[in-house]
């Protein structure tokens, strides 16, 4: 398993962790290039089917991230993307999805540092959970 | 087909030293749809720039992607470039190649690859971007000021001023608040009266302001530069019109003896009347909870006595409308009165009075003529003691916040007390003496120096009253908190400052939030701190938090140019990443069913129904839609939507499964 | 709806003419008032100032006893054991390992089903009081309230801590003008009536001295503490005050009585240190009077 | 509210111990004094309500726990209740007192000042110990015993009895078997008599 190098997409709002995750940059801290970040404008605009498309596209693991709690930029939004996410997840595992392979996460402008320390747990943790393969075999069926 | 530009910068070395830039450019070449791919070692620079441009002409691009550093840090730069060169701003995309991997990453392939990647979802988005033309909306440039307070007062002139129309939106019979109601001010020490007067004088009389007081507001619809006000001019029985603020009325009015709200209960009103003196507008309004005539059927003297005839017992409220671009809410605050403190019997025992009795009592307005005379048997008070923090930061009691202004008006107050009795002895309790501002430390030491006002630092316990004398039961930290007692003539509790009763309804109608207190919330607690969280509504005042009169004063004014700023254009720009509704030809309109789910998420009342009807002018069916005024762009509504018939545009779902599909899908542009 | 009744240790001994009135008046309302079953003593001051364990047990063992005996509430006249039974009651049902805890000690299931009551609630839940009151007890009264009874207010949340009223109600309701004075819940002494005499004799005097002050003919007390301190330590108060007090100390089931008109001595009157001159038949009269002029100074 | 993780890493303080014990955090003390301005026994007290509380806050200083835990004030706490209903921020003291006590008597540091006070208290433990009910006489003997105040008190006791307000027999109860079991489960520590 140790040389397998997963592919996690990370879905951030642009104003909390999108930031934080330049800031992360800015300070030059290191984490695992397995990741890579679609950036939106709320946490609330992440529409989940998105999740499914990822996994379905071959995606191992997913890292969803916004404001923290009252400190969304549009006030609400963080909230319906948390009310969303506690329903979603029930899917996930009608789906045969295992909900390890979603993290979900609040990483604020300020937060560098956690930034780095979210990707590289997940990166680890997806890695422990190995190839998402039963998934990645939708592809090209159509249901994509 | 499309036609994209990627451009890839080496930053210097920022993003050339772990990301191999070539590399990257060479593949970004082979990305269906990339007509152009070139790597530079400053895109940002004004030759990067002209690269950008000049390609956007020569191999006329219908995109451009910029490979470099965080769209938060270049990309208007990168946008107003490709606009210089004639292409629409928002068909230009960044792609984040340096905070996002080169400086977070090793130097490797993988970096690279990921890098590959980023350009390649990149490219796949703005592929599905849209022209879009920036959102104007029109200003109405009218402010609507809510609270004569001397915030209010200071917005509306500072407003009016700038040439803008103002209407002052007052509840009470005349404007002035809390201010009116000092005696004087520290650190100063100058009348208040004497400061504040003038400037109620200039309201009333210039040209820019509309005054309605004795009214309030009904609702608020709209939104920025659009805002519709419905204003209830409650009735005062009179025409104002032909009032000439005589005050015969006032004098002949049979029924005396009520506590008159301007002198905080010390002194006493009749039914018809005039708040105080230097009212403005000067005119009297009849208060029918206690006047005979609403009460008994007869009486009418007022009337009679009337040489105008203005008298209207008959007059009803009067609902007033009006278009405005932007509100200031100055609706100020108010002291805790009431039971709520047992332990000091205050509401119980006459001689306990609370700042604003005590201000009437200094006043040379006020009940007293300015002699300081307690309230149960008109004594001069030989001892009066002063509690701070009575209330304020307590949480038993429910108020965790300091008050802020009790340090000072009580320093005030017992230098008063001792200027007007000399020989009296003022004892002030307090926890810490918070005096940070001009001036103030100052002031404060000026109490216990010059005026011997005696300091004694400990809270009090009880206070009970035994033959006439207030037995106050405290003790005083600084002597091994050892218990003391004095017997005062008088006790003044500096209650907590709180927001008005009145302060969450009218929250709630103009739709801005508060805090736990009823306070206003600012947008930004520190950059942001005239804002709430409604474009195009301000604050002044200490309807966000307890304020002295020099903050308020210059939150005011801070409000006032905000919305001078907010009108010196006759349209609003606004970037135009904001929700659209899907619109079709008939028969179908829309894909919209109209369960308005979008409605409920919305945090900013953006989205209306929108009838469409026939020829006929009969109902086809009610869809969504998005006011661009009020839409901020977070897209909430967009996720929820179950007909996926509300998008938004430079998020769209287009670009967005796109990108994750590029992102996932390494091509044969993979190396 | 079983009541039981906890007399406590005073009211056997010190304070027994509390528990004398108490039935006395029981009698005339028809109410019976089953003791619990071999009760203990509840701890007082003593056990909660040596283990608070202890100051758990003992209450938990005596409401437990009245849970056995299916008593739906205990009323308990004495303010000190009130308030331990109640306190007691409250910690328990907060904290259930620590109720498991207690009821290890006590071996027995503490359940916590019997609701604890003091004097004033019970006799303010009598319905036809009134009816029952034929020398009406008119005197100008300090209702004295003490410590345990009101405080700490948020777990016996009967009545509020500063300037209480219910007593005050009552003694209305029989006739009686009560006061309104500042020492309404100023402590006496308390548990230091024998250990420290000094402090008693120093606290009830203050009591005494803005009670007579005010014209109070009478302290009306419901408990046996405050009692002991302000009646039976009258020489010691008197010889730190340095004057003389003749104000009696009245229990509030001996007024009630003496307003129902129960003689004195089935009341106990005759065991107090302060001699207390009121009795059923001077009452009738005073109470006509009253009637005749009714205003009565300080009345609200 | 002091953090679990500054409480780990420092060594446990009185503050702490109280903490735990009864749920009351003298960080939350803000020495307003109101505690000490009500208490009717501050006078008598070497260290008022609110100066306690602030030994505590220090208490990581073993000196000013020693202080506390040795002083006269939590012996004389009468737990009338009037701090924690007036305290701006609901502390409860007295219940902070009982656990000093406790910890006192413990760590045999009562103060000599409070033999009578604790003398007394012992007597009426011991007499509901062993009868299950206060036994007046019994206890005003025993404490005379201990406390050596033979002659206080001489004057009123025949007065009491004459009142019929003393028996010279206690009352017992059945169950004293358990009440002994009770006592001795409770009380383990076995202090020196002051």
């Amino acid at each position: 398993m140790s040389d397998f190098n997963p592919r996690i997409v990370a879905f951030v709002c642009n104003w909390c962790t999108y930031a934080g995750a330049d800031l992360t940059g800015t300070s030059r801290m290191k984490y695992s290039p397995q990741v890579s970040i679609i950036r939106f404008p709320c946490t609330g605009r992440i529409d989940f089917m998105l999740l499914l498309k990822a996994f379905a596209n071959g995606a191992d693991g997913i890292i969803v991230s916004g404001c923290h709690p009252n400190d969304c930029h549009y006030s609400s939004g963080n909230f319906h993307a948390r009310r969303r996410w506690i329903i979603f997840r029930g899917l996930l595992d009608f789906l045969g999805i295992d909900v390890r392979r979603v993290q979900f996460s609040w990483v604020s402008a300020a937060e560098g540092a956690k930034w780095a320390q979210l990707v590289n747990s997940t990166a680890e943790s997806i890695r422990q959970l190995g190839p998402f393969s039963c998934y990645h075999k939708l592809r090209g069926l159509g249901v994509e | 087909m499309a036609r994209i530009g990627v451009f890839v910068c080496h930053c210097g070395e920022n993003i050339s030293a772990t990301v191999d830039v070539l590399k990257v450019a060479a593949a970004a070449a082979k990305i269906p749809g990339v007509a152009h791919s070139v790597e530079y070692k400053y895109m940002c620079s004004d030759p990067g720039q002209q690269m950008i441009k000049n390609a956007i002409k020569e191999k006329n691009l219908t995109g451009v992607v910029v490979a470099a550093c965080s769209p938060r840090m270049h990309e208007p730069t990168f946008r107003r470039a490709c606009a210089e060169a004639g292409l629409n701003p928002f068909l230009c995309e960044m792609a984040n190649i340096r905070e996002h991997c080169s400086w977070v990453h090793e130097k490797s392939d993988a970096t690279t690859n990921k890098a590959i990647d980023i350009v390649r979802t990149l490219v796949a988005k703005v592929k599905k971007n849209k022209a879009l033309l920036p959102i104007k909306v029109p200003v109405t440039k009218t402010a609507l000021v809510i609270g004569g307070g001397i915030a209010g007062i200071q917005a509306s002139l500072d407003i009016a001023n700038t040439g803008h129309k103002v209407i002052l939106v007052e509840k009470e019979p005349s404007i002035g608040g809390h201010m009116s109601q000092l005696s004087e001010t520290f650190p100063t020490l100058d009348c208040s009266q004497c400061i504040l007067t003038p400037r109620m004088v200039e309201v009333a009389q210039h040209p820019n302001i509309t005054l309605h007081s004795y009214s309030e507001l009904e609702s608020l619809d709209g939104f920025i530069g659009n805002f519709k006000a419905r204003i209830r001019k409650k009735a005062r029985s009179l025409d104002e019109k032909l009032c000439n603020g005589c005050g015969l009325c006032t004098l002949k009015c049979p029924v005396k003896k009520i506590p008159s709200e301007f002198d905080a209960g010390l002194g006493m009103r009749p039914a018809i009347y005039v708040p105080f003196p230097q009212a403005v507008p000067n005119k009297p309004v009849i208060d029918r909870q206690n006047c005979t005539y609403y009460l008994k059927g007869k009486c009418r003297l007022c009337e009679k006595v009337c040489p105008t005839q203005a008298i209207r017992f008959d007059q009803e409220d009067e609902i007033i409308e009006a278009d405005v671009g932007a509100v200031v809410l100055a609706t100020g605050f108010d002291i805790k009165h009431g039971d709520f403190f047992p332990e000091y019997g205050y509401g119980k025992f006459k001689d306990i009075i609370d700042g604003l009795q005590f201000e009437r009592l200094a006043s040379a307005s006020g009940p007293t003529l300015g002699e300081i005379r307690r309230p149960s048997d008109g004594k001069i008070p030989e001892t009066v003691v002063f509690v701070a923090c009575a209330g304020s930061r307590d949480p038993a009691k429910g108020i965790e916040y300091c008050s802020k202004i009790c340090c000072m008006y009580t320093a005030k107050h017992a230098m008063l007390y001792k200027h007007k009795v000399h020989h009296g002895r003022p004892y002030v309790f307090y926890m810490d003496i918070r005096a940070g501002g001009k001036m103030y430390e100052e002031f404060v030491r000026r109490a216990m120096e010059e005026d011997g006002v005696q300091y004694i630092r400990g809270r009090v316990s009880r206070i009970y009253e035994r033959e006439g004398k207030l037995i106050v039961k405290g003790a005083d930290t600084l002597l091994g908190a050892r218990p003391m007692e004095i017997e005062a003539d008088l006790v003044v509790l500096a209650t907590a400052s709180v927001a008005n009763d009145g302060a969450e309804a009218l929250a709630q109608k103009v739709h801005v939030s508060y805090d736990s207190y009823y306070f206003y919330s600012e947008a930004h607690p520190k950059l942001r701190p005239v804002e709430t969280n409604t474009a195009g509504i301000f604050l002044a005042g200490a309807c966000q938090a307890p304020k002295d009169i020099p903050e308020a004063v210059a939150q005011a004014s801070g409000a006032a140019g905000k919305v001078a700023a907010l009108f010196s254009q006759n349209e609003l720009i606004r970037e135009p990443l904001i929700a659209v509704v899907d619109r079709q030809a008939p028969p179908l309109y829309s894909t919209c069913v109209g369960c308005f789910l979008c409605q409920t998420s919305c945090p900013y009342q953006a989205i209306e129904k929108e009838e469409i009807r026939g020829r006929d002018g009969q109902l086809i069916k009610t869809v969504a839609k998005v006011n661009p005024g009020l839409c901020q762009g977070c897209g909430t509504c967009v996720a929820l939507c179950r007909s996926k018939s509300i998008d938004i545009q430079g998020f769209s779902h287009e670009q967005v499964y796109d990108e994750v599909l590029a992102l996932l899908n390494r091509g044969e542009s993979d190396v | 709806m079983k009541t039981g009744y906890y007399p406590g240790c005073s009211l056997k001994g010190a304070g027994r003419e509390y528990s004398e009135s108490l039935m006395a008046v029981a009698d005339i309302l028809g109410v019976k008032l089953p003791e619990i079953p071999d009760w203990n003593c509840c701890g007082a001051t003593a056990a909660h100032n040596v283990s608070h364990d202890l100051s758990l047990a003992l209450p938990a063992r005596i409401l437990a006893a009245a849970e056995k005996d299916d008593m739906d509430e205990v009323l308990v006249p004495c303010s000190a054991c009130y308030n331990r039974l109640s306190v007691t009651r409250h910690e328990l049902l907060q904290d259930e390992q620590l109720r498991q805890k207690i009821s290890g000690l006590i071996e027995a299931d503490y359940r916590g089903s019997a609701k604890v009551i003091n004097i004033i609630e019970w006799l303010a839940g009598i319905s036809d009081l009134e009816t029952k009151i034929i020398a009406p007890f008119a005197h100008r009264v300090a209702c004295y309230y003490g410590c345990l009874l009101v405080r700490p207010a948020g777990i016996l949340n009967f009545d509020r801590p500063e300037d209480p009223q219910s007593m005050d109600q009552l003694l209305k309701k029989i006739g009686a003008t009560p006061l309104d004075w500042a020492f309404k819940t100023e402590c006496c002494g308390a548990g230091f009536s024998v250990s420290r005499t000094d402090i008693v004799a120093k606290l009830s005097g203050l009591i005494l001295n803005d009670a007579v002050s005010r014209g109070a003919e009478a302290v009306i007390v419901a408990c046996p503490m405050c009692h002991l301190n302000l009646d039976l330590r009258r020489p010691n108060i008197e010889k730190h005050a340095g004057k003389k007090f003749d104000i009696p100390v009245i229990y509030i089931t001996q007024a009630v009585g003496l307003a129902m008109g129960i003689a004195p001595n089935k009341l106990g009157l005759q065991r107090h240190t302060v001699p207390v001159k009121f009795s059923a038949s001077a009452d009738r009269s005073a109470a006509r009077e009253t009637r005749a002029q009714k205003s009565v100074p300080g009345e609200k | 509210m002091r953090s679990d993780h500054d409480v780990q890493h420092c060594r446990q303080t009185l503050a702490d111990l109280v903490l735990e014990k009864t749920g009351v955090d003298v960080a939350r003390c803000y020495q307003c004094g109101k505690c000490s301005a009500g208490c009717p026994l501050a006078v008598d007290m070497d260290f008022p309500p609110s100066q306690i509380m602030h030994l505590l806050q220090l208490s990581d200083f073993p000196e000013f726990s020693e202080l506390a835990l040795r002083s006269h004030t939590i012996w004389l706490c009468l737990t009338c209740q009037v701090c924690y209903a007036r305290c701006p921020m609901e502390l409860d003291i007295p219940k902070l007192m009982d656990a000093l006590r406790a910890e006192s008597l413990r760590l045999q540091k009562v103060n000599p000042k409070a033999r009578d006070i604790l003398a007394f208290h012992r007597a009426f433990l011991d007499s509901i110990r062993y009868t299950g009910r206060l036994f007046e006489m019994g206890q005003v003997v025993d404490y005379k015993l201990r406390s050596r105040h033979f002659l206080q008190d001489l004057l009123q006791a025949p007065g009491m009895f004459l009142k019929g307000k003393l028996h010279f027999l206690p009352e017992r109860i059945r169950s004293r078997s358990l009440l002994g079991r009770m006592f001795s489960r409770t009380l383990k520590v076995k202090e020196k008599r002051p």
